[in-house]
């Protein structure tokens, strides 16, 4: 594995925490500045985490995929919908009617998959103008309907946008319960502290399964047959045809898994973190996935890490506006959130130039198979 | 619920429309319902409405205003009601125009954003009565009625309570871009109150607020993720009570809060009806009569009483609803009279109209 | 013979189309148990297709495929694997970033499944086919280590590791494309011990090559291909190369180059010590020195990938050296661009003809004009003249006789032979100091040959000094005054043609003769 | 022999038909592609209870005005479409050209924003700087030049970095998009913010009169900046297909290797093209400072970036078919207002077409499987992966 990678990155993020510990500890404990920045790391980590896998899926499989960012869309919007017409056209309990929407959610990240995989891999369309169709069409598609299921003639919500079922609650690891004994009755501050680390578990279904997945796909596409199949086809698809692995089959089937992970990003904007759709919701975020899987160099853990540093540097950002108030006026520009802003992508393009390592696509990736 | 909040509704308004307005109309031959063709006869009082670059279901000032509208039909003031969504900042003279060309008779333009557009439209259609929602004039334009709100107040009110309510003596603004005067002006008003509170009940309370400028400036308002792990975040910092101004940016950290079991303020309207998923601890909204001021202006246009320039609309805060139980009974009192001090100046919010 | 051996493979009436190509036309074939038979045919005669057919790439359009007698739909490689058929591809069929075991168990894995219908998601159990590979190449004598790196493999082991592939997959029928195209002499013999080998335990072997000496070496029978049409068959006991060569190609080929001796002149190219890295960073010419004389042609012989792509591509500025220097005509270009190393009087007939030597889609106008559309007469100022352009164009396709029916069509749409025509018809018609022609004649049928060996030789005669980088020891004695042999990055020597032999010429590339 | 004559006449029209349908093909499918996505978004439309008539009939009058509509609103019509137009063409154009070079460049959207910014610089603070009144043949032209050399400026940095670091454009392009509008945001709320005490928004101030384009009819905001697209436009044509530049753009974009076995400087060749690309983005943005804002303005230009890739696309990347396809565009962005107006049908809609549209552009399969027309075999590739 690529230390070099790692070990950069591992500083950026201790870097950008230490930063704002720094500056925060005027007013806030460095302990709790941590943890609570490690769990908006985390969060905000997620949909650009799951993007990323659906990007290492496509592309360990040969076929290029920057219709990530309106596959999450579309997905946040289906799915959202789903749960609403669940909830108050079918009237099912709100639990039902939120696993219902992720679960449209995960299935329209898999339509638009197969859109893609129609457009490149059968009409072997240049697999950048698919994604940029799918990106656009999402916008349409999802600002029309949007508009349309709602305030449209006939529609059942007679031109009101009702309020989704809800989201999905945390998940809390009682980590709390098990330790704070050890710290004994008279010291207060050593159950907030272990309550602070708590925090940073407690952690919502579908943050958490990102987390899980990520080591899941990284075992699955080095030590399975299917990961070695799918490479293979995203390496060398002549050599894969010759030992009769279906090379088209093997690319549709992985560019599904790509869709189906790009619609559980989608349905962490609407079903998880919060319970609204927006047209353009996803604010570009899809392509900040793609610069993640680049980033970790088409492996899950590696574009998982990447995602983190995106995460991290979001944290910065929100927290150095909440210390505005003691941030010295040496370092006043850090207030500036468009220059903080600016880190993870500026980070993205130094990686970018192969200081940190050369990044190696899959060898075929983008080229359609001919026989 | 406290008797201060009626004080919005209750609140002196451009004098009532005469209710046979509607009737007033002469006899109709027609037995067919009139349509936007007919806008240019003068029995068809038509009301056109152009909206900032977003939607007119954005549960915020767009949709306010366009129920404000769609009010002024229910209450048989207008005839024909449309809307124009802008997609783009260009195109606001040319849908100002369609509504002009077709011979409205009240163009409501929604967004500081329109406001000399608005103007000028006003000089090439003299016969039309335009109502710029959130547009400050500057120097009174003949035929523009800008209705504006003193955001500082109700976001002065809202900081007051918050700091009253919060146990950990920190609070949060979750806010859009403060690039836009009123939004700015709710946050600044909001540490004011705050800033009262702690002077009326010998407090010092720790104040966040954070506008979210680090995106295209489309994005600023429509970014309910990044609300939501901002108010997150203050709440990891102990904030207890969050404030959500700034659309659907707002809603996120509102939601967020609610989540969590913090104090949930809204802004513009009472949120506890427009966010139900934050209604159980939605403590109040700091509200914008929007709806109200536009159908008022509606109706005074229609009967010439409509008076051009600066029009305030009203500020408030919203019911405490499902918490009131929660609130000390001397809280709710002190809102009472802070917002009786707000409206007959007695107390001043001390926050300039736009950022220095 | 009267009676009839055991046909273990056969094709009736094969025929298969591609667009413009009929590349098959109802072809029979079979093949004995045990035997090694042998495909001739020149390029693009179909055998690569037959094969594939055989071996369920290819459907064909008609006819059918026997295994043993009995007749079977060949759907996928996965149904003629099932069937005991192996294929070693011409062109080889290994992923590179993947390790010899993962190439060998690709399709075939074995993993820690329970039941073999659960979903393929247990880990893969590489220690055990790392072993059955150990086994196997114990078994037939194939060295190669389980757990290396395919892409760091020469191609001589690539190759084992592509028989191992097929063994592994217990094939008893194994066809190889051309497997001797990329070995030096004693690498192909190797290679026929081991076929040896296979079929004294049985397994047939189908053999496709160029190289006739090989045929008569090797093959129990002969079938030859012409333009996708089995044109006859031979026992290797009664014929004989000039017969072969004239069943493949139809007509009496002359296997010889006529020219009169060299009359070499002043020093043309003066090679200085040089270095260069290759694609990896491995230094791929290690100090390498000589002279080219005007008037002369020095064969640069060897097997592929001992330096000479990347000794060329340094001379052509495609790569720059790492140290020493060269010159042309007395200029030193070391590290110059291409296009200055151009106008010093280089011509360059590139290796990779479609990756280097042609904008496939261009037109062949504008390919023509490919090197010198900066310049006068092709553009005026920054203003290209089209006219000019195309008038060349027309002029040159007359002269180089490239068969096109115009030259406003992309060269992509032109046959391999006449995509070189063009390339060397823009090359030569420059008024240039020295030819570095590097593989010209890959791929090319004998006509093509014949005509491009001329060319060289008559550039020699205009006293243009030659520089030919070839695999094909043939072309090299054919066409050299003098030889030097690369192996590993060096010069292993240079000698006069004279005074060489094929024989001498195959040890010195398989580096035997230096001191060990 | 009459029958010969016949067959012989008959096989000659034939012949002649083929040659026909070859010459309009790479028109003929975007045409149909249109067509095609029309009648679905009218399928569409039905469904939703609209009226697919009325609302293609407002969608045309909006865009190009009518007879019943009158001269006047005709004439509105028309001059709002060129507006439109005008920012289309440039940015479609730096797309276009980018993809002849094999570059993908998704960063139009930053270089223009970041042209419009220092285009109105130029226009509005250049004069303090030298102390003198410009006249506006000197003015003008070095508002734009502003705006031109900081998008070429922008996008150039990606080209450099992809030639000497292969760092992909596609991810470097998003990342200058990112970088460039939180600039722009920083810019306008600090140091180049309209000082005037009625402002409240993040713009510049307004610009010299002497950088503005006058407007080409009183009363019309249809500006001479349209004129300068359409040249533009036919410059990037002769560029790219009569200059030696063109010939070296066009075979780093067709095969970077030949292109450098053939001499031309690739490293150089990829720098420059990016730099003409971001210019032309650039340019998109100062025309809409000159032409028609006189100032920038935060959510001004919004989108027109990534407009411009389906616009490219759809142009097959010919300049003349970005001109079209622009024009295309903009009729539709245009004439949904009165479309709106008239059925109050949802803007989207109109998004969502053009979104059709590029569907079966990209797929033109589809649209050929549909009309049976046979592939003439070329297919636009640009990008062979990653690699870069
Ligand atoms: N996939 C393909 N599509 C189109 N034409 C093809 C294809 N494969 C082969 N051909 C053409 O079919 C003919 C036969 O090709 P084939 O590879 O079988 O020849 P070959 O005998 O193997 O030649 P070589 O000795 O060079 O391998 C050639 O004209 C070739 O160009
Ligand atoms: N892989 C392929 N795909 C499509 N067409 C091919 C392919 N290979 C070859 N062809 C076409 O098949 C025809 C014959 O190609 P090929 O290169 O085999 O010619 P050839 O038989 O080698 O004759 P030459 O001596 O000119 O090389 C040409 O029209 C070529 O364009
Ligand atoms: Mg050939
Ligand atoms: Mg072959």
């Amino acid at each position: 594995m690529d230390w070099k990678r790692f070990g950069f990155i591992a500083i950026i993020i201790v870097v950008l925490f230490g930063g704002v510990v720094a500056v925060g500890q005027a007013q806030q404990r460095p302990l709790l500045i941590v943890t609570s920045m490690l769990a908006t790391t985390i969060a905000v980590a997620t949909p650009l985490t799951l993007g990323a896998l659906s990007g290492v899926f496509c592309e360990r499989a040969g076929v290029v995929n920057i219709g990530i960012e309106g596959m999450m869309l579309a997905s946040a919007f289906f799915g959202w919908l789903a749960a609403i017409y669940m909830f108050h056209v079918f009237e099912y309990p709100t639990g039902i009617s939120i696993t219902v929407g992720a679960l449209f959610a995960i299935i329209t990240g898999m339509l638009m998959g197969l859109l893609h995989a129609v457009l490149s891999i059968t009409f072997k369309v240049d697999q950048i103008i698919g994604g940029t169709v799918i990106n656009i069409l999402a916008v349409g598609l999802t600002g029309f309907l949007n508009r349309q299921m709602f305030f449209g003639k006939g529609s059942v919500f007679e031109g009101s946008i009702p309020n989704s079922p809800g989201i999905l609650p945390a998940i809390h690891v009682p980590i709390t319960e098990i330790l704070s004994p050890l710290c004994g009755a008279n010291s207060p501050l050593c159950i907030e502290n272990i309550a602070a680390i708590n925090r940073v578990f407690d952690q919502k279904p579908i943050a958490l399964s990102a987390i899980i997945l990520v080591f899941v796909s990284h075992y699955v596409l080095f030590n399975t047959r299917w990961g070695l199949r799918t490479r293979a086809v995203g390496e060398h698809p002549k050599a894969a045809d010759t030992v009769g692995i279906n090379v088209i089959k093997m690319r549709y089937a992985n560019v599904l898994i790509g869709g189906a992970f790009a619609g559980l990003a989608g349905a962490y904007f609407t079903i998880e973190s919060v319970p609204s759709f927006e047209p353009l919701l996803t604010n570009g975020r899809g392509f900040i996935s793609l610069a993640a899987m680049i980033f970790g160099n088409w492996t899950p853990i590696g574009a998982w890490a990447a995602a983190l540093v995106f995460g991290a540097s979001s944290a910065l950002q929100i927290n150095m506006q909440i210390f505005r108030a003691v941030i010295p006026p040496h370092l006043a520009f850090l207030q500036q959130s468009y220059i903080v802003g600016l880190i993870p992508y500026i980070l993205t393009m130094i990686i970018l130039t192969g200081i940190i390592g050369k990044t190696t696509p899959p060898a075929a990736d983008g080229v359609p198979y001919e026989k | 619920t406290p008797p201060a909040t009626e004080a919005p509704t209750q609140a002196p308004a451009p004098t009532e429309a005469p209710t046979e307005a509607p009737t007033a109309a002469p006899t109709e031959p027609p037995v067919v319902e009139p349509t936007a063709a007919d806008c240019p006869k003068a029995e068809v009082f038509c009301v056109g409405l152009v909206t900032d670059v977003g939607k007119i279901n954005d549960k915020s000032f767009n949709q306010s205003a366009w129920e404000g509208v769609l009010q002024s039909q229910t209450d048989g003031v207008a005839d024909i009601v449309q809307y124009i969504e802008t997609t783009d900042a260009k195109d606001y003279a040319k849908n100002i125009g369609t509504f002009g060309d077709a011979g409205f008779d009240v163009i409501v333009t929604v967004g500081f954003a329109l406001g000399e557009a608005t103007v000028a439209a006003a000089t090439t259609y003299p016969d039309v009565n335009f109502i710029g929602v959130d547009q400050f004039q500057a120097a009174e334009a003949d035929g523009v009625a800008g209705l504006n709100f003193p955001e500082d107040q109700a976001g002065f009110l809202v900081g007051a309570l918050a700091a009253s309510m919060s146990k950990s003596h920190k609070i949060g603004a979750v806010c859009g871009t403060d690039v836009v005067p009123p939004v700015w002006r709710f946050g600044e008003g909001y540490k004011a109150g705050a800033a009262y509170a702690d002077g009326m009940n010998g407090t010092t309370t720790e104040v966040f607020v954070v506008y979210h400028s680090d995106v295209g400036f489309d994005k600023t308002f429509t970014d309910p993720e990044w609300g939501a792990q901002t108010a997150t975040s203050m709440m990891d910092n102990g904030a207890d009570a969050i404030f959500g101004c700034g659309g659907i940016t707002g809603n996120g950290a509102i939601t967020a809060a609610a989540q969590a079991g913090s104090y949930a303020i809204g802004v513009d309207t009472d949120q506890y009806l427009t966010l139900p998923e934050a209604a159980p601890r939605m403590l109040s909204s700091a509200m914008k009569l929007i709806t109200p001021g536009v159908a008022e202006l509606i109706a005074a246009a229609k009967d010439g009483s409509i008076t051009y320039g600066n029009v305030f609309g009203h500020a408030g805060y919203a019911p405490f609803h499902d918490v009131a139980g929660e609130v000390p009974a001397e809280v709710s009192a002190m809102m009472e009279t802070l917002n009786a001090a707000l409206l007959d100046g007695s107390v001043k919010t001390e926050v300039p109209p736009v950022k220095p | 013979m009267t009676d009839t051996p055991a046909i273990i493979l056969e094709a009736k009436g094969i025929t298969k189309k591609f667009p413009g190509v009929l590349a098959n036309d109802n072809v029979n074939f079979d093949l004995h148990k045990g035997e090694i038979h042998a495909l001739l045919g020149e390029n693009g005669a179909g055998k690569s297709t037959l094969m594939n057919v055989l071996y369920g790439l290819y459907k064909p359009d008609e006819g059918d495929v026997l295994v043993e007698g009995n007749q079977m739909v060949l759907n996928s490689s996965r149904d003629a694997i099932k069937h005991g058929i192996g294929m070693v591809h011409q062109h080889f069929m290994l992923v590179p970033v993947f390790t010899v075991t993962e190439n060998i168990m690709l399709g075939a894995e074995t993993d820690h499944r329970a039941a073999p219908n659960e979903l393929p998601l247990a880990k893969l159990d590489r220690a055990e086919v790392a072993q059955k590979v150990r086994d196997l190449s114990h078994q037939y004598g194939l060295e190669v280590d389980p757990n290396a790196v395919v892409g760091d493999l020469s191609v001589g082991v690539q190759q084992r590791v592509e028989i191992v592939k097929a063994l592994y997959r217990k094939a008893n029928i194994l066809i190889l494309d051309e497997p001797t195209a990329v070995l030096t002499p004693q690498e192909a013999d190797d290679l026929f011990r081991i076929m040896h080998e296979l079929t004294d335990k049985g397994v047939s072997i189908v053999f496709i090559t160029h190289k006739l000496k090989e045929v008569l070496k090797v093959a129990d029978r002969i079938t030859v291909m012409r333009a996708g049409r089995v044109v006859g068959s031979a026992n290797p006991k009664e014929s004989n190369e000039q017969k072969l060569a004239s069943l493949m190609v139809g007509r009496e080929v002359i296997l010889t180059v006529q020219k009169k001796p060299a009359e070499p002149k002043e020093d043309m190219l003066v090679v200085n010590d040089l270095r260069v890295k290759d694609v990896r960073g491995l230094e791929a010419v290690r100090g390498v020195s000589f002279i080219v004389r005007a008037g002369e042609v020095l064969g640069l012989a060897g097997v592929q990938g001992n330096g000479q792509t990347e000794l060329a591509e340094a001379l052509s500025g495609l790569r720059v050296s790492e140290s020493g220097q060269f010159s042309i005509g007395g200029h030193n270009l070391t590290g110059k661009p291409p296009r200055q190393i151009t106008e010093a009087g280089l011509a360059d007939i590139p290796e990779d003809r479609q990756r280097h030597g042609l904008v496939l889609g261009y037109t062949i106008a504008d390919n023509l004009a490919l090197c010198d559309y900066y310049h006068m007469p092709f553009s005026k100022g920054v203003v290209i003249q089209q006219n000019q352009v195309d008038a060349n164009a027309r002029k040159l396709i007359e002269d180089y006789d490239v068969r096109t029916p115009s030259p406003y069509i992309a060269a992509g749409k032109l046959s391999g032979g006449n995509q070189q025509k063009v390339i060397v018809a823009r090359e030569l018609s420059r008024p240039v100091k020295l030819v570095l022609a590097s593989q010209p004649t890959r791929g090319l049928d004998v006509g093509s040959i014949e005509y491009i060996h001329k060319q060289i030789i008559a550039m020699r005669d205009r006293g243009v000094a030659v520089l030919l980088v070839s695999a094909e020891l043939d072309e090299i004695l054919s066409l050299s005054d003098r030889i030097a042999v690369m192996y590993r990055g060096e010069i292993v020597t240079t000698v006069d043609r004279k005074d060489t032999s094929r024989e001498q010429l195959g040890l010195l590339m398989a580096g035997v003769h230096e001191p060990a | 022999m009459q029958s010969e004559k016949q067959t012989n006449s008959l096989s000659k029209f034939t012949s002649s038909l083929k040659r026909f349908i070859e010459w309009i093909d790479p028109i003929l499918v975007p045409l149909l592609a249109i067509l095609t996505s029309m009648i679905v978004g009218g399928i569409i439309i039905k469904s939703v209870g609209g009226d697919p008539i009325l609302a293609y009939k407002g969608l045309l009058e909006g865009s190009f005005g009518s007879a019943e509509l009158g001269p006047v609103k005709s004439q509105r019509a028309m001059s709002e479409t060129a507006v439109w137009a005008t920012p289309y063409i440039f940015a479609g154009l730096a797309v276009a050209l980018a993809f002849k070079g094999g570059l993908f460049n998704i960063g139009a959207e930053g270089q223009l924003a970041l042209g419009a910014v220092f285009s109105s610089l130029i226009g509005y603070a250049l004069p303090g700087w030298l102390g003198v009144d410009l006249p506006t043949i000197i003015h003008l032209p070095l508002a734009i030049l502003g705006g031109l050399v900081m998008g070429g400026i922008w996008a150039g940095i990606v080209g450099a970095l992809k030639a000497y670091t292969g760092g992909h454009e596609v991810i470097n392009t998003i990342m200058m998009n990112y970088i460039a509008l939180n600039s722009t945001s920083f810019l306008l709320n600090g140091v180049m913010k309209d000082p005037s005490p009625t402002n409240v928004i993040a713009r510049t101030p307004l610009i010299a009169e002497s950088a503005r384009f006058a407007p080409m009819f009183e009363g019309l905001r249809v500006h001479w900046g349209f004129v300068l697209a359409l040249f533009t436009a036919v410059f990037i044509w002769w560029l790219l297909n009569k200059t030696t530049l063109g010939f070296e753009i066009r075979t780093v974009g067709a095969n970077p290797d030949a292109a450098h076995y053939a001499g031309v400087n690739v490293k150089r060749t990829l720098i420059l093209t990016m730099f003409i690309s971001g210019a032309l983005a650039g340019m998109a943005g100062a025309i809409e400072v000159t032409g028609l804002n006189y100032r920038h303005e935060l959510g001004f230009s919004q989108g027109y970036g990534f407009d411009a890739i389906a616009i490219a696309l759809l142009g097959k990347s010919h300049p003349i078919g970005v001109v079209l396809a622009s024009i295309l565009f903009a009729a539709m962005r245009n004439g949904a207002t009165r479309m709106q107006f008239l059925t109050q049908m949802p803007v989207d809609l109109i998004s969502m077409i053009q979104a059709f549209i590029l569907l079966f552009v990209a797929a033109d399969a589809i649209v050929r499987f549909i009309f049976h027309i046979k592939s003439t075999g070329e297919r636009v590739v640009l990008t062979r992966g990653w690699g870069g």
